[in-house]
């Protein structure tokens, strides 16, 4: 027989004001299952408190309700409470007869005492069927992962390199360095791009805490907080990374000519290739697809040509399995395909170009040697029309959002335009301008003062080949008028788009991502750096559109984020989470897709029925993975799942005891 | 392959070519246009203008017709076009609209009868392949701008071509043996009535189009808009002499190419009715066809 | 008491499933901000709106509740990311089925209270109890006990 | 014989209504079965009902008493007792004979039913003979005469427009008597009974049973078996219950409902072991009970013929059918 | 015998003789005319048991649970309702596809048993309700075919478009008047389960409805209890019902409880878009996914 002990809290006058406590202790006597009922002015005050220890003791108490404030408020104290009088903390319930009940009926003693007496009913009729419940401690692996090798990835690794943990980098390119490396100048500063990254990058490359795994990809994870086993796949490089010495004979002598992606396609690299000369590691890999040995079976020239011999024909795909106590994501963006804008050409007119391929020939080290030719022709150009928000801020054809950088950096490439091409003229269309940042409108306001870039409101609403000019025609807004401007050149700042790849990686993974495959933080206000998965932080433009300044300080968040949960050894559990009855479930995976935290899982086990032995399918709960939402127990039609503390039972014993 | 023929108020006035060379066309193709007894206005550009429920509930009529016969609608105007693509659309997107619309009309449309271009039926239905197989006297060296005009291929979510840069009169002069040349102003607006109203508005708009035409190096300009052809074709010389220039720009419609190439007799497509001559091009046609027939 | 008199006395009651994150913190606000509200709702604490069984509310009828609330965080601020996007989904369902059946729309209710809509919870609990005394006590889907 | 007019008979349950409840076979939202007679009912003469009179006597939820936790112990409440006589009327001979299968269930061998034995003890059973077998009858294959069955106080014949009375035992007579100024003496003969469509070869059925527990035969005939209980719940035989309690805060109430060997909770042990796992063993205790195991216990078949699982089986899972593959099995 | 019935004989036998698999599951005559039960044929000899006529109701697919731990493949005849079983069993994880041979049969539609039975064997027997409103008479997964692939094409032209009319006329009622229709219903209801048992949306391994210990339901047969029943089994069917009408025609109460189960279906496919159970294997369940823009009417 079950005894549980009742206590009911007057909250000095707080409830007793408008509830008659006395009645309401007395009245809960002849519940089933009470064994003890009381009242008193504070219980949550050490005397209180000690009352209900007592009471433990002297009337055998096996459960508690607690009458008072909101469990939100001092369900942890009572919790205590019990367990140090020697009960299970999860025998706990508690009725809120304050905020739901005295507080909202101070006018009514009689219904509000009414009212008072139905909650400690459900919440004795609760606390009957309550189990104890055991906390657990789960371990934390001191190692933590970063997914992408690009600004942020790199300021989030250093960071937590520097605080002593070991970091893995792993990056799908043959090079760490991401999109920056691509960029010449910064804005607003118009400081050398790869004169910043690169002492960054051979920061990491020698520090003792950090393990760069380049030219792979995250090809699985499982596991959960502190403990995420993570399988990456070591593409094979073709090339020996302990014999190479990076001397670079092979990249001179592949007879192979591949359009660089580096450069934009705009000047070629070899088959055998590191993507720019200060890569890192700057080691080359083979592009299988195109190299000539691989395709048609002949040529291995620079496996004749090495010096050390670290060409590997025969070098396979490698997967290594690796536990990792917290992740850092910062996988960076993609840029918007404008191919899809017909009256912008639809990408076929080879003058008009993104901001990233202006970027490579302004470049000292791009396919032009830093002179402005354009494209088609080489010819240097007079006039040149940018246009903002390709692809942002369009529900149409692109994306609703705010690219956010475009402003910035068009400004930066109108005032170095200027600033090469001294009789050029340079128009910008726009919508707006937006420039808040620390010196960005001062940047801004020389473009247009100082360097005489023309900007005009409006879009584009056609660009056409007439000759060797484009014509731009579009409409001034401010003047209410069509414009036509012929150009040479048209630059497109092309909006920031989530990686074509995100989604795939945010479910492997295990957190969520928005409409436009941006990854969502937890909370846009008070977690922006963390997910919704416990242990994994964001960073840099994968969450969405951000500058240099911003990656990194997010980057910087992330990594303390990540170093606050490696500085432990084990962290607490909450036991409150889902179960299976391995013996009703029948397997049918339907609580599966409905889990936010991939904690549900189908596995096999092995029975004896009717003499033999079978294997079937049940799902199995992932406890260091869920949360308790309970969501799945709806998603099980046999009721198979139940959520502790929470149970089936639970809840209809409490709508049967509100009933009587 | 059978159609419900809708012609429109156009087609029996100023653009009478366009329906006798669709006809002729059709019938060489063996596609049998049934016309739409009792057709009433699309209700372009008026209607939409002011009672959206009344511009979706004329074509609606129409269309109303064809469904009772099982039939698509095959339509030559581009304005008409878009109009009865305009009911049809709101229609089967929406049940409560398809109710209101049946209730107007008094007669039951629920979408399964479809709106279709002309241009689309004989690109796509026929077939570019049939077509071609079927030409007797191919446009050899003629160089042809397709102009297709604001209203044929758009709003996207109506046309049956690209938006932007569409292709399907391209390639069927293409199949007819010309030479389709590629210009910028394929669906540029030819200022549709501002040409009567406001012709300060209206000429420069022409002339642009004309220019473009003319500078691709193009013989003559293709069209499958009734109001493209009048403002290219009769106030040619008006664009004309006010920009001070000369184009002597044939224009056609596509079906007018068509028909010669199928070998039907020019007049019979009304080709004679136009404003600026095209019996030079017929006459150059006729004697390459003769240097042929005679090597 | 006679049955007249059990009549005459007769007091909506009203079930309110709260998820613990949104409507819960809400219904606490009001407390906290002392916004008076009918004394016929009780609160049932669950961790999400998610978690509320649809079988529960056709409980709840059986066994003599006039009227039931199920109410979580507003789409998007789930604290467990999904769970009242299934919430919503299946009592877009429920609720129609219920109607199908019978249960006269105002008995059964959903709706988005967040942690700071404490007014709101007053406002929309107040709303139901004046619709459900309004109607009588609820005898479909009842019990004969 | 006395005989009435059918169209009469509507006056005449009115009458007996006056003192009685008069249960008779009735058509109630498309389904026939046993209902008190009230004004407007629609009598449903033709053919026996669907629904057999079984839970007049033993309803399929049936309150025993009731009880309330008071501290540690329990008080029990006796519920009030039902009263007045009930009159069946035009029960059919297999009906009747499994009227006479309850009786033994619940009221021999030491073993009596109070709750049955109140009920049956306040009834008066009027049987009707059949004309025409329905196309699921059998019952002459399993020994009822369908033109006079066992245990009724009157038996009554379908005389084509009218229905003749002959009273068995006392109580029928005295109940004869209290309609008499309705009834008209005449001579009339019962007319014959009509070829059945459907028969079973009962012959040493329940002794070849015997030795059959562990034959194959099993393993086919249960295969098609759903293992629902629509032939149970049809049944005017199948006697199975189980008891459970609603309880309500401190008050509860012990209840019993139809139960059967067909559900998973039938055998099921308080520890999770399933004696009866599958569909084989349930088929096979359906059929063994039916035609061995009450015959040896009661020497009496559990089956009346009335055809009615033969007519309801979602799968056609005809007992006829099992009685032949059982004679023909090796 | 038709040549559907020989070709039916001839692959069954085939597939037994060969063995591919050790039992074959189609249907035989029954106790009358109007019925063709179920019949399980495991010897090549015994295959003439097997008919196809216009009483070949039950869902066959349905016994495949029973065959989950069998050794060897299980052959099976499917009409288009069967075979959208099928799919459904196998979305739920309960079947293996290749331990199962289908044989797919195109179905013209099957005729009503009660009416068969009240009109006889010369009259012209009106369609059984479900197969009225059938628009999936062909199989949609077999691995064998009986007839000629153009007969699927006959056979889908003749299928009609869903009508949701009764559904509609219950939605005009007052709630009372709803209330009072449902509640005549389901107070004859006898919790037989033979719906839940024939039902190929069921596929749970112990269903609530016998958990008594948890509570869900009592054991008692009333209009509340069997309304509980009712109105959570047809939750649970939500958006994996495949419209066989199986539930409908095995009740022996004649229950309409398509009437259910085609609110939900009408609902969701109001409500998320059009949807089909049973038709797409690979796709999501309504209930098992959400959409960001799914109607909010909860503000």
């Amino acid at each position: 027989m079950k005894r549980v002990g009742v206590f009911i809290c007057h909250c000095g006058s707080n409830i007793a004001g408008a509830v008659d406590c006395e009645k309401v202790a007395e009245n809960a006597k002849s519940f089933p299952g009470v064994a003890f009922s009381t009242d008193y002015k504070y219980m949550c005050s050490e005397p209180g408190q000690e009352l209900i220890k007592k009471a433990i003791k002297d009337h055998k108490l096996d459960r508690i309700v607690v009458a008072s404030c909101s469990p939100r408020m001092h369900e942890p104290t009572f919790r205590r409470c019990l367990e140090s009088g020697g009960l299970n903390a999860y025998l706990l319930e508690m009725a809120n007869i304050r905020e739901h009940c005295s507080w909202v009926h101070p006018d009514d003693k009689e219904k509000a005492t009414w009212k008072a007496t139905e909650l400690v009913r459900m919440a004795v009729a609760k606390v009957l069927k309550n189990e104890p419940l055991q906390r657990s401690t789960i371990p934390i692996t001191k190692r933590a992962l970063v997914i992408g090798g690009g600004i942020a990835g790199i300021q989030a690794a250093l960071d937590i390199a520097n605080a002593g943990h070991i970091v893995d980098i792993v990056e799908k390119e043959p090079s760490i360095g991401g999109k920056m490396a691509q960029i010449d100048k910064t804005f607003p500063t118009l400081d050398c791009s790869a004169c910043i990254l690169t002492p960054k990058m051979v920061e990491a490359a020698n520090h003792p805490n950090i393990n760069l795994i380049t030219y792979s990809e995250i090809e699985n994870v499982e596991g959960y907080v502190g403990n995420f086993d993570v399988t990456i796949r070591k593409k094979a490089r073709s090339v020996d990374m302990t014999l190479c010495t990076g001397c670079g004979t092979c990249m001179q002598k592949c007879p192979t000519k591949v359009p660089s992606e580096f450069e934009m396609l705009m000047t070629d690299r070899r088959a055998i290739y590191t993507p720019f000369p200060q890569a890192i590691p700057n080691k080359p890999v083979i592009d299988r697809k195109n190299c000539r040995y691989f395709t048609t079976g002949k040529c291995r020239v620079c496996e004749k040509i090495c010096p050390t011999k670290a060409v590997d024909y025969t070098q396979e795909d490698e997967l290594v399995t690796q536990r990792y106590g917290a992740i850092v994501v910062a996988t960076g963006f993609d840029l918007f395909d404008h191919s899809v804008y017909g009256e912008y050409g639809y990408g076929k007119y080879k003058d008009v170009i993104t901001g990233l391929h202006f970027e490579r020939l302004i470049n000292a080290s791009g396919p032009t040697m830093g002179k402005i030719k354009r494209p088609s022709d080489g010819k240097v150009p007079k006039d040149v029309v940018f246009i903002k928000c390709v692809g942002s801020r369009d529900e149409a054809k692109g994306k609703a959002y705010c690219s956010k950088t475009c402003c910035m950096y068009t400004a930066k490439h109108a005032t170095l335009v200027r600033e090469k091409i001294k009789d050029s003229n340079v128009y910008v269309f726009y919508m707006d301008v937006r420039t808040p940042g620390k010196g960005y409108d001062e940047f801004y306001t020389r473009t247009t003062d100082q360097f005489g870039a023309k900007y005009i409101r409006g879009r584009v609403s056609k660009i056409y080949e007439k000759g060797d000019k484009l014509i731009v025609r579009g409409e001034d807004t401010l003047l209410g008028r069509p414009v036509e401007v012929e150009a040479d050149m048209v630059v497109l700042a092309t909006a920031m788009v989530a990686q074509p790849d995100a989604a795939k990686l945010a479910q492997m993974v295990g957190f969520s991502y928005d409409q436009d495959n941006f990854y969502t933080e937890a909370h846009p206000k008070l977690a922006p750096v963390e997910t919704h998965t416990a242990g994994v932080f964001l960073a840099g433009a994968c969450q969405g559109p951000k500058d240099i300044p911003e990656s990194v300080a997010q980057a910087s968040a992330a990594a303390a984020k990540a170093c606050g949960l490696l500085s432990k050894e084990e962290m607490p559990t909450e036991p409150i989470v889902s179960c299976v009855n391995e013996a009703i479930c029948a397997g049918c995976g339907m609580c599966v897709p409905v889990c936010p935290y991939k904690a549900l899982d189908l596995k096999v086990i092995q029975e004896r029925a009717h003499g033999k032995t079978i294997t079937r399918k049940v799902a199995t709960v992932n406890s260091g993975l869920c949360q308790g939402c309970g969501a799945c127990t709806v998603a099980c039609r046999s009721a198979a799942l139940n959520l502790k503390h929470f149970t089936n039972e639970q809840i209809l014993a409490e709508v049967d005891a509100l009933c009587l | 392959m059978k159609y419900a023929y809708y012609p429109g108020c156009s087609l029996s006035s100023t653009g009478i070519e366009y329906d006798m060379s669709t006809r002729k066309v059709a019938k060489a193709l063996g596609v049998e246009l049934w016309e739409i007894p009792e057709w009433n206005c699309c209700g372009a550009s008026s209607a939409h203008l002011t009672d959206h429920l009344l511009a979706l509930a004329l074509p609606a009529r129409n269309l109303a017709i064809a469904e009772e016969q099982g039939l698509d609608m095959a339509i030559p105007c581009a304005a008409c076009y878009v109009r009865t693509k305009a009911t049809e659309v709101e229609v089967k997107s929406s049940e409560e609209m398809q109710k209101t619309i049946s209730e107007v009309i008094e007669r039951k449309y629920t979408g399964q009868s479809r709106a279709r271009a002309l241009l689309d039926v004989f690109v796509n239905d026929v077939g570019l392949d049939s077509i071609n197989a079927l030409v007797h006297k191919p446009l050899k060296g003629l160089k042809v701008v397709s102009y297709y005009g604001c209203l044929l291929v758009r709003p996207p979510k109506y046309g049956f071509d690209d938006p932007e840069d569409p292709q399907s009169m391209d390639k069927l002069v293409e199949a007819l043996g010309a030479t389709p040349v590629d210009w910028a102003f394929k669906t540029e607006c030819c200022s549709g009535a501002h040409a009567i109203a406001k012709s300060e508005v209206g000429l420069p708009m022409i002339e642009k189009i004309l220019a473009a035409a003319k500078e691709s190096g193009a013989d003559c300009i293709a069209t499958a808009c009734p109001l493209c052809m009048c403002n290219l074709d009769m106030r040619q010389g008006q664009a004309g002499s006010k920009f001070g220039r000369s184009y002597n720009l044939p224009v056609f419609y596509f079906t007018e190419l068509m028909g010669i190439a199928l070998g039907i007799k020019p007049e019979e497509l009304g080709v004679n009715k136009h404003f600026v001559d095209a019996s030079g091009i017929i006459k150059k046609l006729n004697e390459a066809e003769g240097r042929r027939e005679t090597a | 008491m006679s049955v007249k008199e059990a009549q005459a006395n007769w007091e909506p009651k009203i079930l309110v499933f709260a998820c613990n994150w949104c409507t819960y913190a809400g219904a606490d606000l009001a407390g906290l901000s002392r916004l008076q509200y009918p004394p016929n709702v009780r609160v049932l604490r669950v961790p999400c709106s998610g978690r509320v069984n649809p079988q529960f509310v056709i409980r709840a009828f059986q066994r003599g509740i006039d009227g039931v609330l199920v109410a979580g965080c507003h789409p998007g601020d789930c604290h467990y990311v999904t769970g009242n996007y299934f919430t919503r989904r299946r009592y877009l369902l429920m609720q129609r089925l219920l109607q199908y059946v019978g249960v006269d729309p105002e008995r059964f209710q959903a709706r988005w209270i967040s942690g700071s809509e404490g007014p709101k919870f007053q406002q929309v609990v107040k709303e139901i109890t004046e619709q459900i005394r309004a109607m009588g006590p609820n005898r479909k889907l009842r019990d004969a006990q | 014989m006395k005989t009435v007019l059918k169209t009469k008979l509507p006056e005449l349950f009115e009458k007996l209504a006056n003192n009685y409840t008069v249960f008779v076979p009735a058509k109630i939202e498309g389904i026939s079965r046993f209902a008190p007679y009230q004004n407007g009912l629609e009598l449903a003469l033709e053919e026996n009902v669907l629904m057999p009179p079984k839970d007049i006597f033993f309803p399929q939820t049936e309150k025993m008493y009731k009880f309330k936790a008071k501290d540690q112990y329990l008080e029990i409440e006796d519920l009030p007792p039902e009263e007045g006589q009930q009159v069946i009327f035009g029960v059919r001979s297999c009906d009747l004979k499994s009227i006479d299968c309850l009786d033994q269930v619940f009221l021999t061998k030491g073993f009596v039913d109070a709750f049955y034995q109140d009920k049956r003890d306040r009834s008066i059973l009027i049987g009707l003979s059949c004309v025409k077998p329905m196309e699921n009858c059998f019952c002459s294959s399993m020994g009822v005469d369908p033109q006079k069955g066992v245990g009724a106080d009157i038996q009554a014949y379908d005389l084509g427009d009218k229905v003749g009375f002959e009273a068995i035992t006392e109580k029928g007579r005295e109940l004869l008597g209290k309609i008499e100024t309705l009834l008209v003496e005449e001579a009339a003969s019962v007319p014959a009974v009509e070829k059945f469509v459907l028969t079973a070869d009962i012959e040493g059925v329940p002794e070849k049973l015997k030795n059959m527990f562990d034959h194959p035969i099993w393993d086919d005939i249960c295969r098609k078996c759903l293992n629902c209980s629509v032939c149970a719940f049809v049944c005017p035989t199948c006697h199975c219950f189980d008891i459970a309690s609603e309880v309500r805060g401190e008050d509860g109430t012990k209840i019993r409902c139809w139960d059967t060997c067909m559900f998973d909770e039938y055998t099921r042990m308080a520890g999770g072991h399933q004696p009866r796992p599958g569909k084989k063993e349930r088929v096979r205790n359906r059929f063994m009970h039916k035609l061995r195991y009450f015959p040896e216990r009661y020497d009496m078949l559990l089956c009346t013929g009335c055809g009615r699982c033969v007519a309801k089986c979602p799968v056609n899972l005809d007992i006829t059918a099992v009685i032949r593959k059982i004679k023909e099995a090796e | 015998m038709s040549d559907k019935v020989k070709k039916m004989q001839e692959i069954a036998r085939e597939i037994l003789e060969k063995g591919e698999a050790k039992v074959v599951i189609g249907w035989e005559k029954g106790t009358h005319w109007y019925l063709s039960p179920p019949a399980f044929i495991d010897k090549p000899e015994e295959v003439e048991r097997l008919v196809w006529d216009d009483f070949c109701h039950n869902n066959l697919s349905k016994y495949l649970k029973d065959y989950v731990n069998h050794e060897g493949k299980v052959a099976i005849f499917v009409k288009g309702c069967d075979s959208r079983a099928f799919n459904r069993l196998l979305q739920d994880k309960q079947i293996e596809r290749d331990k199962v041979i289908l044989i797919g049969i195109p179905c013209h539609g099957l005729k009503d048993q009660d009416k068969a039975k009240e009109l006889g064997e010369n009259a012209d027997i009106p369609k059984a309700k479900k197969c009225v409103e059938c628009r999936y008479p062909n199989p949609l997964v077999y691995d064998y075919f009986i007839g000629e692939e153009k007969a699927l094409d006959e056979v889908a032209a003749a299928s009609e478009a869903r009508d949701f009319s009764d559904v509609e006329a219950i939605e005009t009622l007052s709630p009372d008047e709803k209330y009072e229709f449902w509640n005549k219903q389901y107070e004859r209801c006898l919790r037989c389960y033979a719906c839940r048992n024939v039902c190929p949306a069921c596929s749970c391994r112990e269903c609530i409805f016998d958990q008594t210990r948890v509570g869900w339901i009592g054991k008692a047969n009333n209009a509340s209890e069997n309304q509980f029943f009712a109105l959570t089994r047809a939750m649970h069917v939500a958006g994996l019902c495949i419209e066989c009408g199986e539930c409908e025609r095995v009740c022996p109460m004649n229950i309409p409880i398509m009437l259910l189960n085609k609110k939900l279906i009408k609902d969701i496919n109001l409500l998320f878009g059009p949807y089909d159970a049973g038709v797409d294997v690979d796709g999501k369940l309504p209930l098992g996914h959400f959409d960001k823009n799914d109607p909010e009417e909860f503000m």
